[in-house]
């Protein structure tokens, strides 16, 4: 995320709505992992990037540290221009009372290629399965729609496209919509 | 207001209208006057009352209902009319449609609705022709790799098993088809069919809902006929006899509803899981297994089915009404017949030329049409309450069901059987009793 | 990865006492969606649902949309519950624009979204009765519906999809009279769903049927992420409007139910209690609603967002609804995911349908609060 | 006895509903009644005015073939079309006016909304099918003529319940 950085130091400047809590979560973060990148701290909500490598020792910490339990979503976003592909799982927290206005959001990316081959290209990432079993589905809507292939979760069938789907993934920007 | 086909035009309905008669005159000129005359010279004509009823006779007789009267009135001594007319077929067909009907209107009234209502200008009593005609002009579409003959033969075998099931129920005194001395046995081998048909059906449709459906329809029947058949063995007890007419008459006083109201409870239950209906209508639950065992079958095969359904509804309402509320027994309620209408006749229009008046009449007792009307009203009484459970009950599963069935009803027809061995033995009841 | 995953049709072994049913998408019991069921005798062994029979690229559609017209087709996946998920776009657009609601408009969006959540949930009751062959129960709310309908329409104009929020309050002000038409239908209507307690909630028909199928432990609801009338039948008191308090719910005065059972029987029962207070809300935002004042801020033609990301999220008739919109400072979103519940309860299901009896399929199903069409999105 | 006892509660409320008012609305007979003229949109305040989305009601003397609500409905259901009128207005140079094809038109209003010169509305008729699919184009002349409606049927509520009257 290059252009971020600015509002980035904007945001974290105005302080005034921003709670303990926050700062708390987020700075626990990155005193464990130097290398996350916190992007931004707002009123409720948290955003880190992580690398893929770290991201489920990352989760793993969340989940344990943090006691964020579930994920609400995993929206993957596409940037063609950086030649990536962004997978932004939103997580949040069901058993701590005061973390339930919080949602933590968990971004990394991944090499995204012009000419997609999902399930056997560069196209890849960690699946957060094991740390979260809420992402099941989510995950393997990613793959379908994105063409981002979790490794190690259990089911990567397709789920909501046609069986006899051959396009590219439809929610990269490269698939346009006919007439538009 | 549906509108009218945009290319209507009354001159072709008209032209149709008159070419099918141009037809119908034509044939019949042609092909069924010759006919009939052959037939007559082979068949042997009926001998009433001395007369010999031949055809010149009988068109007379049309002119002159006096003279038609011990016609009918054989007639309606024949097994024939007794089959296809009063307390059989004809008549019980007559009560299912209007069950139908009314179970409806009932049904949406309690949901705050209309239910029909356009067809047939009055409350949509006509809906019912219309979804027979519906029903008759659908295509009947046969699953490819059914059993053929035995799909084709299961509706057909379901509503005459019901029709004979209608057989063997007594209306009025002396107005029963089958009058045989073993009746209530020949229910009970009668009902033993159904699961028998059910389970043809739904295996020769070769298909996975219809199959499961059967299974569940297999199960049910046979787990509620026990006890079914467990909670009249009370009244058996009691009277002694298991003819229907018998047990009717042994309740001139009271009903066996009063001292056995338990057994009563049980029947009422197992009629409604015997008859598939809410709370028990599992073999057809839809939003399990589509419409089960009825799955395959489309057009007249299903409103055959549909027919049978009821016509046993009206069998078993009336089964429990024989049983346990006393037949055709009650209060004289209909007024006598005045002397001279049965000596001479009503008058039928004094300035004709031709007819003054017909003796004989009525065709039917008093004593007969009060034991109809009686029956009727308790059989009416009885088909509200099996119809009501659908509106105000979800289904059940199967294995709670099977569980009423195998555990709790059989229980309480044994309860009932100690209770009616009670009487017997304390000499309340039975043979040599007080009562 | 040697083994390569194929998506898409794949051929199965037969087992001799294994039959696989194909529940849907042909199916009445099935919505639009393909619940693909393995039953040894009358047990489910294995379940795997299929949805994707309604999906219409709503988020790839609203890729090309500008921010108002986008709603028009943001309501299409649930329309009988339109107005709820059009509330966290318009949240969601607010902060990205930077825009303050009238006051009026706040409670009037609140009331709205609470008629809302009573039609959608009326309609999934009756679809609830139906499945379990009680068809009252279908007959019943489906028309009882019909007063919040009205009411809806006097407000927005439409019966059913109402386009009635956009960024920066709502269409339209009510008509006049419109409080005392909306109290006495409010009344009548909470009159009307008491009733339902006697032949259906406590029916012991019911109760046997539905009592202790399906139990979702605590635990699993967490763990599985299941949200809405499922998490709080499990004992998990979460509730958006509560926690997180969007526009003016802070100030109503109501109560979250919470079971703790977990089974088919609570998670019905939930979204019926919930109409009680969602009555109690509409009544208490009527009181304090401003009698008067602006309802809309006025837009720009193309509003355009910053080069940000927001995540907003309410509290709909079936659980969390989240929308996540990346702006990249043009006239339309550059990703909008929509997280619904529907499709968080759907994660649940293999998990809660596996081991149970064949039976238990409709009540299980469909008290998982599932609407295929906003799974699907 | 719970069980017993329910089951008679049951019974007993189903009974006593077949006593209760009918709810149904006896459509062609009956028609519901509406608040408002239609649904308006006043562009100075930018607030619309309550009212039913039915089809639209054109006026001739004010549209100035500005496009905007063609514009407007091209991301939504490209339902509108503009057509050239065969008629003379001042402010209508071009003699271009807004056609609606009801086939695909999804009632939102937004075209409504996107008009500044009072000229498109909403009004209370809904009952548009046709049997040919040419018949749900509306054209200008079509949409200016003011629908005949008769809507008068409401939801009265009495202790008896309710009922459309």
């Amino acid at each position: 995320m290059s252009s971020t950085n600015n509002t980035e130091i904007e945001k974290i400047e105005d302080t005034s709505l921003v709670s303990d809590t926050e700062k708390s979560l987020s700075d626990s973060i990155s005193k464990k992992f130097p290398n996350v990148q916190i992007t931004y701290v707002n009123p409720n909500r948290i955003r880190v990037n992580v690398k893929r490598e770290e991201i489920i020792d990352v989760a793993s910490f969340i989940r344990d540290e943090l006691h964020f339990d579930h994920a609400e979503s995993v929206s993957g976003v596409d940037y063609p221009e950086d030649n990536q592909v962004e997978v932004v799982y939103h997580l949040g927290s069901y058993t701590d009372p005061s973390l339930s206005k919080q949602i933590l959001a968990l971004a990394t990316r991944t090499p995204r290629e012009d000419i997609p081959h999902p399930g056997n290209d560069n196209t890849k990432l960690p699946s957060l399965y094991d740390v979260f079993p809420s992402v099941s589905f989510h995950e393997r809507e990613c793959f379908e729609m994105l063409g981002v292939y979790f490794e190690g979760n259990p089911d990567n069938r397709r789920l909501l496209l046609p069986e006899d789907w051959a396009d590219i993934p439809p929610l990269r920007k490269d698939f346009a919509i006919k007439g538009r | 207001m549906s509108v009218i086909a945009p290319k209507f035009r009354l001159g072709y309905l008209l032209k149709g209208i008159i070419d099918n008669a141009l037809w119908i005159l034509v044939i019949a000129t042609l092909i069924a006057i010759p006919a009939i005359q052959i037939i007559l010279i082979y068949i042997d004509l009926p001998v009433i009352d001395g007369i010999l009823w031949d055809p010149f006779r009988t068109l007379d007789a049309i002119t002159h209902p006096e003279r038609a009267l011990p016609l009918v009135k054989a007639f309606m001594q024949t097994d024939l009319f007794k089959v296809v007319a009063f307390p059989g077929f004809g008549f019980a067909a007559l009560i299912a449609a209007a069950v139908i009907f009314v179970e409806r209107k009932m049904l949406a009234k309690l949901q705050l609705r209309v239910g029909p209502f356009y067809c047939g200008k009055v409350e949509g009593i006509l809906q019912l022709m219309a979804d027979g005609l519906k029903l008759i002009s659908k295509e009947i579409i046969i699953p490819a790799k059914a059993d053929k003959p035995i799909f084709w033969a299961a509706p057909v075998l379901f509503a005459a098993t019901a029709a004979a099931f209608v057989a063997l129920i007594p209306v009025a005194p002396g107005w029963v088809v089958a009058d045989i001395d073993l009746g209530l046995l020949a229910v009970f081998a009668v009902i033993g069919f159904f699961p028998i048909i059910t389970i043809l059906s739904a295996w020769s449709a070769n298909s996975k809902f219809p199959f499961i459906g059967g299974i569940r329809a297999l199960y049910q029947m046979v787990s509620f006929e026990i006890p079914l058949i467990l909670s009249v063995l009370g009244i058996v007890l009691l009277t002694g006899t298991l003819d229907l007419v018998d047990i009717i008459e042994s309740q001139a006083n009271f009903p066996w509803i009063i001292f056995m109201p338990i057994g009563a409870i049980v029947f009422f239950i197992c009629i409604l899981a015997e008859l598939e209906r809410i709370p028990f209508d599992l073999p057809e639950a839809e939003s399990e297994i589509v419409a089960g065992w009825l799955t395959e079958f489309s057009g007249m095969m299903y409103g055959l089915v549909q027919l049978g359904s009821y016509l046993k509804l009206y069998a078993f309402a009336a089964l429990f009404v024989v049983l346990f509320l006393g037949g055709w027994n009650g209060p004289l309620i209909v007024p006598t017949f005045p002397a001279e209408i049965i000596n001479e006749g009503i008058v039928l229009m004094p300035d004709a030329l031709v007819i003054k008046d017909i003796p004989g009449l009525p065709l039917f007792s008093q004593e007969m049409i009060n034991g109809t009307v009686w029956f009727l009203l308790k059989t009416v009484g009885v088909i509200f309450f099996i119809l009501l459970p659908r509106g105000v009950f979800p289904r059940v599963r199967i294995d709670l069901l099977l569980h009423i069935g195998w555990y709790k009803l059989i229980i309480l027809a044994f309860v009932n059987i100690f209770i009616a061995l009670g009487l017997v033995y304390g000499g309340i009841i039975g043979p040599g009793g007080i009562l | 990865m040697s083994e390569r995953i194929l998506p898409g049709l794949q051929l199965e072994k037969v087992d001799d006492r294994i039959m696989t049913l194909n529940v849907g998408p042909q199916h009445p019991g099935s919505g639009h969606m393909r619940i693909i069921l393995k039953v040894d005798g009358d047990y489910i062994v294995h379940c795997d649902p299929d949805p994707g029979y309604v999906h219409r690229g709503e988020e790839k559609m609203a890729e090309y949309r500008n921010y108002i017209t986008n709603i028009p087709h943001l309501e299409r996946p649930v329309i009988h519950d339109s107005c709820n998920i059009l509330y966290p776009y318009c949240l969601g657009v607010e902060e990205l624009l930077g825009l303050e609601v009238p006051e009026r408009a706040k409670y009037l969006r609140v009331i709205a979204a609470e008629l809302n959540r009573c039609v959608y949930t009326q309609y999934w009751l009756g679809i609830y009765g139906i499945f379990l062959g009680h068809s009252t129960m279908f007959m019943w709310p489906v028309g009882d519906r019909e007063l919040f309908i009205d009411l809806l329409e006097k407000m927005t104009g439409a019966r059913v999809t109402h386009s009635y929020f956009v960024p920066g309050g709502i269409r339209n002000d009510v008509p006049p009279n419109f409080e005392d038409v909306c109290l006495r239908h409010v009344n009548y209507f909470e009159k009307r769903i008491k009733e339902y307690a006697d032949v259906f909630y406590d029916n012991p028909i019911l109760i046997s049927r539905t009592k202790d199928t399906g139990i979702l432990s605590r635990e699993d609801a967490i763990k599985l992420g299941t949200t809405g009338s499922v998490l709080r039948a499990s004992g998990v008191d979460f509730d958006i409007r509560k926690k997180e308090p969007y526009d003016v719910y802070e100030e109503m005065d109501f109560d979250t139910n919470v079971l703790k059972e977990g089974d088919s029987y609570a998670r019905s029962k939930i979204p019926w209690l919930d109409m009680f207070q969602s009555c109690r809300i509409i009544r208490d935002a009527l009181q304090k609603m401003p009698k008067s004042g602006s309802v809309r801020v006025k837009l720009k033609p193309n509003p355009r967002g910053g080069d940000t990301e927001v995540y907003r999220r309410v509290e709909s008739g079936r659980g969390t609804l989240g929308m996540h919109i990346v702006s990249k400072g043009k006239p339309q979103p550059y990703r909008l995911k929509m997280s619904v519940g529907s499709f968080r309860n759907l994660i649940a299901m293999p998990h809660l349908l596996t081991g149970e009896k064949l039976g238990n399929l409709p009540p299980v199903y469909w008290s998982l609060n599932y609407w295929p069409v906003e799974a699907d999105r | 006895m719970g069980t017993a006892s329910g089951i008679i509660r049951a019974l007993n409320s189903g009974i006593k509903h077949i006593a209760t008012k009918r709810f149904t609305l006896r459509y062609p007979e009956q028609k519901l009644k509406f608040a408002g003229d239609g649904y308006q949109y006043d562009p100075t305040s930018g607030v619309g005015i309550a009212g039913y989305k039915g089809r639209h009601i054109l006026y001739h003397d004010k549209c100035t073939g500005c496009n905007l609500c063609s514009i407007a409905c091209e991301d939504i259901a490209e339902a509108i079309a503009m057509p050239k009128v065969d008629e003379q207005w001042k402010h209508n140079k071009k003699a271009i006016m807004p056609q609606i094809d009801y086939g695909k038109c999804v009632f939102c209003g937004l075209c409504v909304d996107a008009c500044p010169f009072y000229a498109l509305y909403m009004t209370n008729d809904y009952e548009l099918s046709s049997f040919t699919k040419e018949g749900l184009i509306y054209t200008p002349a079509q949409l200016q003529v003011k629908p005949q409606v008769q809507q008068d049927a409401e939801i009265q509520i009495d202790e008896r319940g309710a009922k459309h009257g």
